[in-house]
């Protein structure tokens, strides 16, 4: 193990309000990669924000190589060789690749940028890294992949010394993953320092050497991880144990009745003659990797993106869906993966919210019934235990989770039977997502029929009843909980790549 | 060098603008044959000069995702307050241009607080501006018109940097060459230097460029610089080719400008454009201010035909993303 | 101030509104001792009103379209266009009043149809649709009345009955209209489905589309309503001055679009207040009519104007940035 | 939080109230208001005239676009420094603020001066103020534009010009030198005589542009020439005696720009300037009379010399226009007196005031040129 290159003693930091950081420490160490983990809002991304000069400190202390520092801004921290590799992908969509990549520090001839020579250098490390980009290609044509990889790539380029790697993998797919370690092992070796932020578990235990917990904007504690079990992580990230067992075999009888059946639904490259059943009362998962056409399956059927072909069948009957209003017409409701665009309202309430799926449900005349609508808010926010002052606060205010909660508030209060969960619990911290896993199980065993979509294999493995796979837009199985394991699952997901 | 990059790779967008100026030149000049006379190209190129000077720096905050409204009353509140310098101060005409295009960057750069400081959306922090030189050249000169000096007068030389007339009589209008040089400039500039970079990349993902480490509240506020630098020098030429100026007059010259960019492929969501296409979108609008009247139409015809143009300009783009 | 602002009335009322009232009183009482109370007295007010009426409705009209996120430049030129064509159709081809007055609204409606369905259906970016629509507004003003002004009847001439909107006797029958038109708006914008539809979608359409909500028709719904206030606006300007002009009306476009900002609708849409917009609309109208009391010449008002509605924004986006 | 939004906002109002007085003092130097300053100091040496003086006026004019407007307050100042009186003038930013007049008449009304003065922008809508101003006992006394249907005991005089007459004066002087022409022209070689007018909304201009038109008529008839008018359909349908353009051998060509703005008003003076047949072209105000000059600037045709070139003439004064007429591109222009009918509009209200009987002041046009620029009757009202 290298030599402490930085390290961070007594952070503090306060909002308005909030105690984000609660005198935090954090040791990195040449040449390792430590995860950093904690639970939404346990301070993670404000802690590097701290460090690469976006936020400025309270109190504590920066050393890095040997000398207290503080940034100003991030421009600072690169030039000292600390560079983050973000969240969100900041990529400008309308600059070519190369531009991105020195976008802030272009190479001059004079006054004018020298574009050749960025083209060329950015050529260079491409090969240093071993990935194939064109450095005069649009940065918008490229796959989100390819975005991360020039992200790191950029990164690199800055000769830095600490990289902190902020949730990299969300938009990956399983391959793309896999390049993506393979840059970071060869980083390593470099004897760069890496903090890798991210939620799965199983990355950390294949990519990092040390994880350092947070918890409430405080310090929990570093394990090696090597020596730990994801339950020792867990439990530190929440102090609790949290998990439920996975189900075993289904819960919904043969005989159960077909509310939903999708037949040869064809959307553009990304759905394929996809063909499906939903029986009543149950959890049908959809299992792939990232990209391979699950959410535009979704949006496809739900006629929020045009299809091209396919039948659907709801409680036996054939309809015809073409816009979202139909779909919901027909009792679909859909739970999107993000939640902020394609969800909720957040500068509205949570009974404004609640209601707008059925407004002609809470109408008195023309006039909106407000007592009812009140009236009904509430119903739902005691019946899913949803956390909020009351029902006029903004959505904006809520945690993650209990904006989820909204979402399907929303959902039910129109008596949609078919619900379609995209993701349900991404961006919620685990405390919250046992909660969800609650309601969905709930929901079913009062008569709902519901379609998740996940990319997390524990969750497919607990909550669903069968188990659809697909793969680069197909569907390439069908399996019930009980033949289903990860292994047969994965086997599917990745046929036709391998 | 230069000159080939900005003409020798004309994207799309360009040449199809182009293929509409032709289109419009040969349909004008068959249904009217006053149209193909030599004084009216020069008088479509007169009409011209202020707008494309108004294009060339209102692309900047175009492209950066923002407008710049107060170009328009602008760049007649220079002209009046240079024009008073001259008239009434008995200032020599080198103080009233500088104090025009002085002017503009003074606007051009209290935008730039209002936007890319104080965090205003630009549409309205441009609105209020738009109000407030339409009120300052007049409260400033006390309200009348002004009449900079005349071609044929001893200081008039200013003139003739847009329009010479030769000993023979003939009218060279030696205004489109400085025009296509600075077409040539700010397309280098937007193209070549980190200025015009860094305004595509603000346009683009403000974040994410602030991110990158650039100082993005100073090339945000460059860009409303850069444009009301070039309302200033389109005060110049409008005053250099108009007699007089009246106050009040200037509200809805932005429109134009706006327009012309907004045909020749500058996006109003930021990001995209070009230069060279903002240019020839000007000519396109130029063309039809003047070419409309002479092939018969009443002037108004002008106005519904602009609004049917900028509609379709947009469907081709909103068209083609939906493909 | 933390007190106040909890107290139960406040509250009800809403803070920003009692600022503006306030801001609306400090004001008036300084142009009235500014002039020295000449410009005091209910009829003063009144009859500055009736001048004033049709820019209020401008207002109200542009408040829903900007609650949608969108903006509309040709509310101004609209305006013209529909007294021009309905007023030549009256004085040239002997259209009875009462038709003429329906066909100003018509042709409002139809212009904001156009609008709205370019900006829904089409998705052009509202701000090239309205300077679209502003020209041709303006094109076919001056097409069909051939370039004249339309001088629409007096008072006490045959038809003259319209003038009464304004003004019946004293009585200020068009203040009467503009509140409740204005109760109207505020029903609507929050009481009703519309209004609902139109807010929600303003502040995020994607997550309202995928609610299985028809976004396109209550986008261009707003649109439509903003027209049909626009060729009201109409005959609330015709009534006042008799004439108008083809060519122009891009003047009220500002004053307009600053009163409704000012009262706290705010420009990314999803955030709109009628009654700040009346208040806005008062305080413009104050301005206007302060400034020149105080016999400052137009130009001065157009500069006050600006730096106020430029103060009222950066107030309004500061608070804003402080809360998230 | 909130705080800040009341501060700012009450800032407004201070920044307001400080504009306020600081801008009164501010204008104290220039042209509108030192007629109440100068006129205080002339009350107080004529202070023993009681019965003459001591009076105030509002004046409210069309615009301060155009300088013409500058002379007409001139002529104000002038008459309120005669007469130991104070004026006050006012006027919208555009000559097409018809609103804004209206709000700035009733404003005055509000100040019961001892009477106002008025050049109307539209002649309609100012019709409820002066009622509003009868009923307030203020006489109004309209110079420049009369109002012809104003409402009994409101207008007590008229100065204004006989714009048709100033019109017709144009074409008075324009025809001798164009005569041969129109002589020689036949049905198959017509010649075309231009007239740009800055809208057909205005009462003046229509009545200058149909003025123009009516005498040119009159005069070509008088040649045995027949003549069609062209172009803008308000003035082709107000032309008497004219037939169709293809019996004629003299055409009117009128245009109309689609805005008041000085590049469209050149555009369509290029428009009829550059057709080959062309051999006259009238601008009717200064805007328009500007927009031939700028047209000629690419165009070169205008000349003092018929066989040369296209004659032109103008309306009204302005350093651009009076330049033309000395350079030879003008063969002249008309002139108003908008001196003098400030300076008689303030004469007249002051008689009222007084209670002495007062009368319409019809004012000529005079035409001028070269030769008459510098007498003492024209000079004056030749403004910048």
């Amino acid at each position: 193990m290298g030599e402490v290159i930085l390290t961070m003693k007594d952070i503090d930091k306060s909002f308005p309000g909030v105690h984000a950081l609660d005198h935090v420490d954090l040791e990195v160490r040449k040449g390792e990669v430590l995860a950093l983990m904690g639970e939404n809002g346990a301070g993670k991304s404000t802690l590097m924000k701290v460090l690469t000069g976006i936020y400025k400190k309270d109190s504590g202390t920066i050393t890095y190589e040997g000398k207290e520092v503080e940034f100003k801004n991030t421009r600072e921290a690169q030039d000292a060789g600390i560079v983050i590799v973000h969240q969100e992908l900041n990529m400008l969509g309308h600059l070519t690749v190369a531009q991105n990549l020195f976008i802030g520090r272009e190479f001059k001839k004079g006054i004018q940028i020298d574009d050749k020579r960025m083209n060329e250098e950015a050529k260079k490390l491409f090969d240093r890294l071993n990935v194939s980009i064109d450095p005069k290609e649009t940065m918008s044509n490229l796959t989100v992949g390819k975005q991360q990889m020039c992200e790191i790539a950029k990164a690199v380029s800055f000769d830095a010394k600490v990289i902190i790697f902020d949730e990299p993998s969300a938009a990956l797919t399983e391959s793309e993953i896999e390049e993506m370690f393979k840059i970071i092992r060869d980083l390593k070796k470099k004897d760069i320092a890496m903090v890798y932020i991210s939620h799965r578990m199983d990355e950390i235990k294949v990519i990092t050497d040390r994880v350092t917990v947070m918890r409430d904007g405080t310090y929990v504690g570093t394990l090696i991880t090597e020596e730990c079990t994801k339950e020792d992580i867990i439990n530190m990230m929440v102090g609790r144990v949290i998990y439920e067992d996975p189900k075993t075999e289904s819960a919904v009888p043969k005989d159960a009745p077909v509310v939903l059946k999708v037949e040869h639904l064809n959307a553009g490259k990304m759905v394929q003659d996809v063909s499906f059943e939903l029986h009543k009362g149950e959890i049908l998962g959809f299992s792939g990797l990232m990209g391979a056409g699950r959410t535009e399956t979704a949006r496809a059927l739900f006629g929020a993106d045009p299809k091209e072909s396919g039948d659907i069948y709801i409680n036996g009957q054939k309809v015809t869906i073409n816009t979202p209003q139909d779909a919901v017409d027909y009792g679909l409701g859909y739970l999107s993966e993000d939640r902020k665009r394609y969800g909720i309202v957040v500068q509205k309430t949570v009974a404004q919210n609640t209601t707008m799926a059925f407004m002609k449900n809470f109408m008195k005349g023309i006039f909106i019934d407000k007592k009812k609508e009140t009236d009904v808010a509430k119903e739902y926010v005691d019946a899913l235990a949803t956390k909020t002052p009351s029902v006029e606060q903004l959505v904006v205010n809520l945690s993650g989770g209990n904006q989820q909660k909204v979402v399907v508030a929303k959902w039910l209060a129109r008596n949609s039977d078919i619900l379609i969960f995209d993701e349900p619990t991404r961006g919620i911290d685990v405390g919250a997502k046992n909660e969800i896993y609650k309601l969905m199980n709930k929901l079913v065993a009062e008569g709902k029929s519901i379609i998740m979509i996940s990319s997390e294999m524990t969750e497919i493995l607990r909550m669903s009843d069968r188990i659809v796979v697909m793969c680069e837009g197909k569907k390439t199985g069908e399996l019930d909980i009980a033949e289903a394991t990860q292994e047969n699952i994965m086997n599917l997901a990745t046929r036709e790549i391998a | 060098m230069v000159k080939k990059r900005a003409f020798g790779k004309l994207k799309g967008r360009e040449v199809m603008v182009l293929g509409i100026i032709v289109a419009m030149v040969i349909l004008f000049s068959f249904l009217s044959p006053t149209f193909r006379t030599y004084p009216t190209l020069v008088s479509v190129l007169d009409n011209s000069y202020y707008i494309t000077l108004m294009a060339l720096g209102v692309t900047f905050p175009l492209i950066t995702g923002g407008v710049d409204l107060s170009i328009g009353t602008g760049l007649v509140s220079y002209a009046l307050i240079g024009g008073y310098l001259i008239i009434h101060m008995d200032m020599p005409v080198g103080v009233g241009i500088l104090a025009c295009i002085g002017m503009g960057l003074l606007i051009g750069v209290f935008n730039g607080v209002l936007v890319a400081v104080m965090d205003l959306p630009p549409f309205l922090a441009t609105l209020c501006t738009c109000m407030i030189t339409r009120g300052l050249g007049p409260a400033l000169c006390g309200g009348f018109g002004v009449s900079w000096p005349s071609a044929l007068s001893e200081s008039g030389t200013f003139r003739k940097i847009f329009k010479f007339t030769t000993a023979g009589g003939t009218v060279v209008p030696i205004g489109i060459i400085f025009i296509v040089i600075l077409v040539l400039i700010m397309s280098y500039v937007l193209n070549h230097t980190r200025v015009g970079r860094y305004t595509i990349a603000i346009g683009s993902n403000k974040e994410a460029t602030r991110l990158a480490g650039v100082n993005v509240k100073f090339y945000h506020m460059l860009a409303y610089i850069i444009s009301g630098l070039f309302a200033g020098l389109a005060g110049v030429a409008y005053a250099a080719t108009y007699a007089t100026i009246y106050p009040g007059a200037g509200a809805g010259f932005e429109l134009d400008a706006i327009g012309g960019a907004i045909v020749g492929g500058v996006s109003a969501s930021g990001g995209v454009g070009s230069i060279v296409g903002a240019f020839l979108g000007v000519i396109v609008i130029c063309l039809m201010k003047v070419g409309l009247p002479f092939i018969g139409l009443q002037a108004n015809w002008q106005q519904i035909f602009t609004g049917i143009v900028l509609i379709a300009a947009v469907l081709v783009d909103v068209v083609k993303k939906k493909k | 101030m933390e007190k106040i602002k909890q107290n139960a009335l406040v509250k009800k009322v809403g803070f920003n509104r009692i600022v503006l009232i306030c801001v609306l009183l400090l004001m008036y009482l300084a142009f009235c001792i500014l002039t020295g109370g000449a410009f005091f007295g209910i009829s003063r007010i009144t009859n500055a009103l009736n001048y004033a009426y049709f820019l209020g409705f401008l207002s109200l009209g542009v408040t829903f379209v900007i609650a949608t996120g969108g903006i509309d430049f040709s509310i101004g030129p609209v305006m013209f266009c529909c007294a021009l064509v309905s007023g030549y159709s009256l004085t040239t081809y002997g259209v009875p009043m009462a038709l003429s007055l329906i066909m100003s609204v018509l042709i409002g409606v139809l212009f904001g149809t156009f609008n709205g369905y370019l900006v829904a259906y089409w998705k052009v970016p509202p701000f090239i649709v309205s300077m679209a629509s502003m020209n041709i507004a303006k094109g076919i003003a001056a097409v069909f009345t051939k370039t004249q002004s339309v001088s629409w009847p007096q008072a006490s001439a045959e038809g003259g009955w319209y003038r009464n909107f304004v003004n019946m006797n004293g009585f200020p029958v068009g203040l009467v209209v503009f509140l409740v038109v204005a109760v109207i708006c505020a029903i609507v914008l929050n009481q009703t489905k519309w209004g609902r539809y139109i807010l929600c979608l303003g502040s995020n359409e994607e997550a309202v589309r995928l609610s299985g909500v028809n976004v396109k028709r209550w986008k261009m719904l707003a649109y439509i309503i903003c027209g049909t206030l626009v060729g009201i606006a109409s005959i609330y300007f015709v009534a006042a001055y008799t004439t108008v002009q083809p060519g122009y009306g891009d003047q009220y476009n500002n004053e307009a679009i600053a009163g409704c900002v000012m009262g706290g609708t705010s420009m990314v849409g999803g955030l709109a207040s009628i009654s700040g917009t009346v208040i806005g609309v008062f305080i413009i109208s104050l301005l206007q009519q302060g400034i020149l009391a105080l016999g400052f010449t137009k130009e001065y008002q157009y500069i006050i104007t600006g730096l106020i509605v430029i103060a009222a924004v950066y107030a309004d986006v500061s608070a804003r940035r402080r809360k998230n | 939080m909130k705080k800040k939004v009341l501060a700012i906002l009450l800032g407004a109002v201070m920044v307001l109230s400080l504009a306020a007085c600081g801008g009164g003092g501010d204008q104290g130097g220039d042209s509108k208001d030192n007629t109440k300053q100068e006129a205080e100091g002339g009350q107080d040496e004529g202070g023993s005239q009681s019965s003459d003086g001591g009076y105030h006026f509002e004046v409210i004019v069309k615009s301060f676009q155009s300088t013409y407007w500058q002379a007409a307050v001139q002529g104000i100042d002038q008459a309120c420094e005669e007469l130991g009186v104070t004026a006050n003038a006012n006027g919208p930013a555009n000559e097409s603020d018809i609103a804004d007049q209206v709000q700035m008449i009733n404003d005055v009304i509000e100040k019961k001066p001892d009477g106002i003065g008025l050049a109307a922008c539209d002649t309609n809508s100012v019709l409820d103020s002066l009622t509003k101003a009868a009923e307030a006992g203020i006489p109004v006394v309209c110079f420049d534009t009369g109002v012809d249907d104003a409402p009994e005991g409101s207008v007590y005089a008229t100065v204004a010009t006989d714009n048709e007459a100033a019109g017709a004066c144009a074409a008075e002087n324009m025809f001798p030198v164009i005569e041969d022409k129109v002589k020689a022209a036949t049905t198959d070689a017509k010649v075309r005589i231009g007239e740009v007018n800055q809208d057909a909304t205005a009462l003046n201009i229509q009545q200058r542009g149909n003025g123009f038109i009516a005498k040119m008529i009159e005069l070509c008839n008088g040649v045995d020439k027949k003549v069609a008018v062209v172009g803008n359909e308000f003035y082709v349908n107000a032309a008497e005696g004219t037939v169709s353009e293809a019996e004629a051998e003299v055409i009117i060509e009128v245009g109309v720009p689609a805005q008041t703005t000085v590049d469209l008003a050149s555009t369509e003076a290029q428009k009829i300037m550059a057709k080959e047949d062309t051999i006259a072209i009238f601008g009717s105000n200064q805007t328009t009379a500007e927009g031939v000059i700028t047209a000629n600037q690419t165009l070169n045709k205008l000349s003092t010399d018929p066989e040369k070139g296209i004659i032109g003439a103008g309306f009204d004064a302005g350093t651009p226009q009076k330049e033309a007429i000395m350079n030879g591109q003008f063969i002249g222009s008309v002139t108003q007196s908008p001196l003098m009918m400030g300076y008689e509009c303030i004469q007249t209200l002051n008689k009222i005031a007084k209670g002495e009987s007062v009368s319409d002041i019809p004012m000529d046009g005079y035409w001028y040129d070269t030769e008459n620029m510098e007498d003492d009757n024209i000079a004056p009202n030749l403004y910048d």
